[in-house]
């Protein structure tokens, strides 16, 4: 049986399960304790599992990455909340030169079964640094994975998954969605395996590749250019960013021939680039057009008054849809 | 009884007593020497300054809720610690404020309009006037702490007689960055004061959490620099001490670590509720009822003759209408140009941010982008 | 009147000249002053322009890139050398954060004209995190610029430019050509402009892409496959990483239909990615095969007995060029 | 005459003094009560360990210079801070070593054979014997710190009586995570031993321009907990403070900051001409002379008549042989074989690595790869 939740929701349930589950699992973060997080996505979990389970930390990231990483190697399931995503950069170090490559260096004697959950992506009309979608940088680090969820079905199976996983997983959580809207989730423990992508909508004429927030741009996008001219796409949630799942890409395009890719991410060495590459590889000969990119531009995000300008709009992704369609 | 063999036992012995300097008291008595003098002038522009600070910060809460402004971060009951340390300051001096010091930018030049144009995210609040060195509100956590080394040391080797002061709260003595802009600025003796509102929280999270220490100003013995806490909301004690600092700095002295005591009496920002991590009531009922730096100062002033309720009334009418006027102007402001954020990305334009402006712009004369 | 030198002793004049020149130029780092730098990159400069100019700072890449930021705020040209490319890490977000911001922030009020120098790649027989090549992670932060020169001449041409550039650089030498080879680099100070790739070999029938120490891995490659099948490749070296010469890449990829990118690092979200990206956006009819990407793996940089392995290599880019040219 | 507006002044009047705990003289003698008692086999112990360090130490520069290992770095001159410290730990205790620290890491267990391996650049290198808990060497300086407060923390949280030891240098201090680490391991009270070599450098770099303080320990007291300045060249000194520090972590007295005042005689690493930056031969030869922890401790047991030459001659023969021993294991050691990248990146096989995998099998089967 399963009940309505937010993504928020979603998450905060499957924490409260493998706590509840597995001595093991700790959460540890910036206000995640007694203030329940500052999207509370860690809401009651204090109360219930206790200080030593969910921990308030000081204020620095490096700390709380490196220690939990310590954490981690002495047997623990550390779970790792940093409040937005531009706040990893302080602990950037202890993520990318260790948590990465522990397993590595020690040829698997010691890991680091380490999650690290954080909101991402504007939308929010957040203060400056609070918008960012940076995920490029995770997902050109060897020893890490990153997922990203866009809906809150999956948001809990994937967070089980990845606190199950042996390996460090960044967890990005798209801010903008997690109240956005409610949808049935199952009450027991399930798990969406990290790697799989997922076609949320079949089509004939084009594929759009998307994740997070803006999988809903995509199907409104794809819905309204079906109804003005009739052209059906395919949606791609890729839910795993890191290591990409190639098959499903492939498949798609052999038989769509077009692809548009939408992320809030910088164009300029952003993962859309990795998927056309991707496609470049295997399926170049099926390709009927350029592939897409429509993107967050290659600035800073900009204060809230015009970040939805920032953003990739439907409007943007139909313009997309009809220059690679008409091309 | 003490044994020879605990080397580390020994060396812990002296345990440190957080001492606190005051000058005024929250009853209006004055228990120090105040030297350098405070004249009456000074100690009035103190008042008012607050004043003006804490009718700000009322009105942009307002704001904000009424859908005008975004997320707004207060900091009412902070007002000495932010007036006192701005007044001891020079016209040059490079100030770097967090996103809860626009009262302190304020009273150093900043402009009422800019800082309602920043938390309504026009770019243009972020600028300062003219001339002015007022960097925008740092958000990263701590990372203001060596520009301010920064800027002070290129100030020293130009030979410019400023001083650069870098705002931060309790939390972010945390981070690494504190740890480097205090060992950096030592090693340099750079005219670089570090000034810290110790409100007791990080958002949520109380001092006790934050440190097994008892206060920041300790930290500053690892530096071998100076230290000192103080009564934050006691303007004269902040004063004096960040003047000190400033003296000791242009001297070629070097940088000092202020921690000043105090307590914002509302949410961290206008999107959270303290009462779920403190009671809130009581404790802030507290504060202002006897710890307050508006308060205090007005009880001295009063009993010195130097103020009395018509002239409260008056300034307060005055400073609504200015705080309306730039309110005015800051809503009246050109709305923000989609378009703008190509611009200064660099000093020079480049190929890819061009043909992205005009993808932008041509989907904007299309009307809609949403 | 030129002098025969090195890649290292282009950068040390190039440096020397400026600080020489530009009272506002300085220098700072770990070992840079007394020791002249743990590569000699700075050799006798602190002797010459005394310890005000070229400063020997604490061991915190935080607090070096931090205070290189104020320092640049308040009208110093500071340049600062991270001692290797992995240590920028615990400066990450300064550099992200601050430095590729400041400008934008305040509108052009303030800016920061840093550089920052580093020795960055494999194969000089490094111990852990010394050879690392992540310039994706710098060409995705809209704000700042980077170069990385392949020879002496270039070197010095760009280092002046970066350090005259009013927007901060990270400027990336490749630590195995520090010494591989001398060239003819002119006395007097010239600049090579940021952003303008070069073609340092014509051909017909495809294009290699290389920057760094990898550029001679391609001509090496293209001469050999030149001697053994008679194909010509072009070469480009791309010297600037962000942004990238789009015009010098399509009008060659138009000429030869064929591409090889040749980078050490990760291929997964390598800047390998992004060139093929650009070529499927302008030019993607104008390709006869898929482009080829001969990339270090994606891997972290294993122990030095085997990095060469990890290195793309002659064999391995003319495998690319054969694969591709018989598509 | 002290004027009372001057808080700044006021409140950094009381210079630290540099103290240092030293029980055994560089002439031998014992100038401290031993407790707990150092019996003679532990002395031994201690005098043969330094022994074994110094000719692995020496052997391995040699095989730098002869092409047989890869750049290496020495630690002669600082074994009786790494053997006194690595005594003092229990069997599954926690350390933390940075790439000076094999002579802390060989004593508290790991094979000779790895170590050379290490910097012959052998993946095996880095893993450590079956049931132990030894890192492999931290590069990036002061990662390892919070690690170190991570793995205690876990300890305490499972009731476990383990400490966790971090090892460091006098530059690490500058660094971040240095603060962090203290930080946490304070408001967490884990049992975490910090333990910094002092040997005066960072590279080039001498700590009077790595901080104005003019101590390790002083820094301690930032997070209210003990630091301590011991003789880094003194074993028992060592020994002891180390002792006290994991019986005080044991008990749930928390973290302890050690300083070991040392010097390394030799180079940064074999890529280092420390000529360049400090009078080598004057500064390694008064410390050789005046301070060295072999010597200091031998003119001790042969005084108590613990020791004499023959002894020395015959551990020194057994040595040497042992260590050949490892060193052979080391070069007979296979190959590393370049596939062997692709694996341990995840615990799962990945798409992607696979194919690259396969990618370098094709290219080396064909013979060159160059
Ligand atoms: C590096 C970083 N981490 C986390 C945050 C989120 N954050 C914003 S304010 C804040 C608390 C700051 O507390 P304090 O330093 O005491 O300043 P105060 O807000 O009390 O003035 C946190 C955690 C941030 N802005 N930057
Ligand atoms: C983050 C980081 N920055 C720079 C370096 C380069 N580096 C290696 S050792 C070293 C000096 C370390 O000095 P110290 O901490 O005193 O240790 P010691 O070498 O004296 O044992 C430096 C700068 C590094 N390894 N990591
Ligand atoms: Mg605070
Ligand atoms: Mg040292």
């Amino acid at each position: 049986m399963g009940k309505s939740l937010t993504m928020l929701q979603a998450i905060t349930e499957a924490m409260d399960q493998k706590l509840g589950q597995d001595d093991r699992v700790m959460i540890m973060g910036e206000d995640i304790g007694v203030n329940g997080g500052v999207f509370r996505a860690t809401e009651g979990l204090y109360e219930k599992h206790g200080k030593d389970r969910v921990v308030d930390t000081p204020l620095a990231e490096s700390g709380i990455i490196g220690s939990a990483i310590g954490l981690a190697l002495n047997g623990m399931l550390p779970i790792v909340e940093i409040q937005f995503l531009a706040f990893i950069y302080p602990g950037f170090e202890q993520l990318v030169s260790h948590a990465a490559r522990m397993r590595y260096r020690t040829r698997g004697q010691f890991g680091v079964p380490l999650v690290i959950r954080t909101p991402y992506g504007a939308g929010i009309r957040g203060p400056e640094l609070h918008s960012e979608s940076v995920e490029t940088f995770f997902a050109h680090t060897p020893g890490l994975k990153v997922v990203a969820p866009s809906n809150p079905y999956d948001a809990k199976g994937l967070l089980i998954s990845a606190i199950e996983d042996p390996d460090p997983v960044v967890f990005l959580e798209p801010t903008k969605l997690y109240r956005a809207f409610k949808e049935e989730v199952p009450e027991e423990m399930y798990r969406i395996p990290i790697g799989q992508a997922k076609v949320v909508q079949e089509g004939s004429d084009l594929t759009i590749f998307a994740w997070g927030a803006m999988l809903r741009e995509a199907l409104n996008a794809a819905k309204k250019i079906e109804n003005e001219k009739g052209w059906k796409c395919e949606v791609v949630d890729l839910r795993t960013l890191y290591p990409l799942d190639r098959d499903t890409i492939v498949q798609s395009i052999k038989k769509t021939g077009r692809a548009l890719i939408v992320h809030e991410a910088h164009k300029t060495a952003g993962l859309g680039a990795e998927i056309i590459s991707i496609i470049n590889d295997e399926a170049l000969i099926y390709l009927k057009a350029p592939i897409k990119r429509v993107t967050g531009f290659d600035v800073p995000v900009p204060p809230f008054s015009i970040e939805d300008h920032y953003l990739p709009t439907v409007e943007r992704v139909k313009q997309g849809i009809t220059d690679t369609i008409t091309f | 009884m003490e044994k020879t063999g605990n080397p580390i036992m020994k060396a812990h012995s002296s345990g440190v007593e957080p001492e606190m300097f005051q000058v005024l008291t929250p009853e209006g008595e004055i228990v120090e020497t105040i030297d350098p003098k405070i004249d009456k002038s000074l100690m009035l522009k103190m008042y008012e300054s607050m004043l003006l600070l804490r009718t700000f910060d009322r009105k942009s809460i307002n704001l904000q809720r009424q859908g005008r402004m975004g997320t707004y971060a207060p900091f009412e009951g902070q007002e000495a610690s932010q007036v006192g340390s701005a007044l001891a300051l020079s016209a040059g001096d490079w100030m770097f404020p967090t996103y809860r010091d626009h009262g302190a930018a304020i009273i150093h030049g900043q402009e009422l309009y800019r800082v309602f144009l920043y938390w309504m995210a026009h770019f243009e609040g972020s600028i300062c006037p003219e001339g002015k060195r007022i960097m925008p509100p740092s958000v990263p956590i701590a990372t203001q702490m060596v520009h301010a080394v920064g800027t002070a040391w290129a100030s020293k080797l130009k030979g410019e007689k400023n001083v650069s002061i870098a705002y931060f709260g309790d939390g972010a003595t945390s981070e690494g960055d504190f740890h480097e802009a205090l060992n950096f600025a030592g090693v340099y003796k750079t005219p670089t004061i570090f000034f810290c509102q110790n409100n007791g929280y990080a958002i949520s999270v109380p001092f006790n959490k934050q440190s097994a220490s008892k206060t920041i100003s300790q930290r500053a013995a690892a530096y071998d620099i100076p230290g000192v806490r103080v009564d934050g909301n006691d303007i004269f004690a902040v004063w004096l001490t960040v003047k000190e600092a400033v003296e000791r700095a242009l001297k070629g002295e070097g940088p000092t670590l202020i921690e000043a005591i105090t307590f914002r009496y509302g949410a961290h920002t206008t999107a959270d509720n303290p009462a779920i991590y403190r009671e809130q009531d009581e404790i802030s009922t507290f504060w202002r009822e006897n710890r307050d730096p508006i308060t205090r100062l007005k009880k001295f002033l009063i009993k010195e003759g130097y103020w009395n309720d018509e002239q409260e009334e008056m300034v307060l009418k005055q400073f609504n209408e200015q705080i309306d006027a730039h309110l005015q102007k800051a809503e009246a402001y050109p709305k923000s140009n989609p378009l703008e954020m190509f611009n200064h990305v660099y000093a020079n334009e480049s190929w890819h941010l061009k043909e992205q402006q005009q993808e932008l712009e041509q989907i904007l004369k299309k009307g809609v982008n949403k």
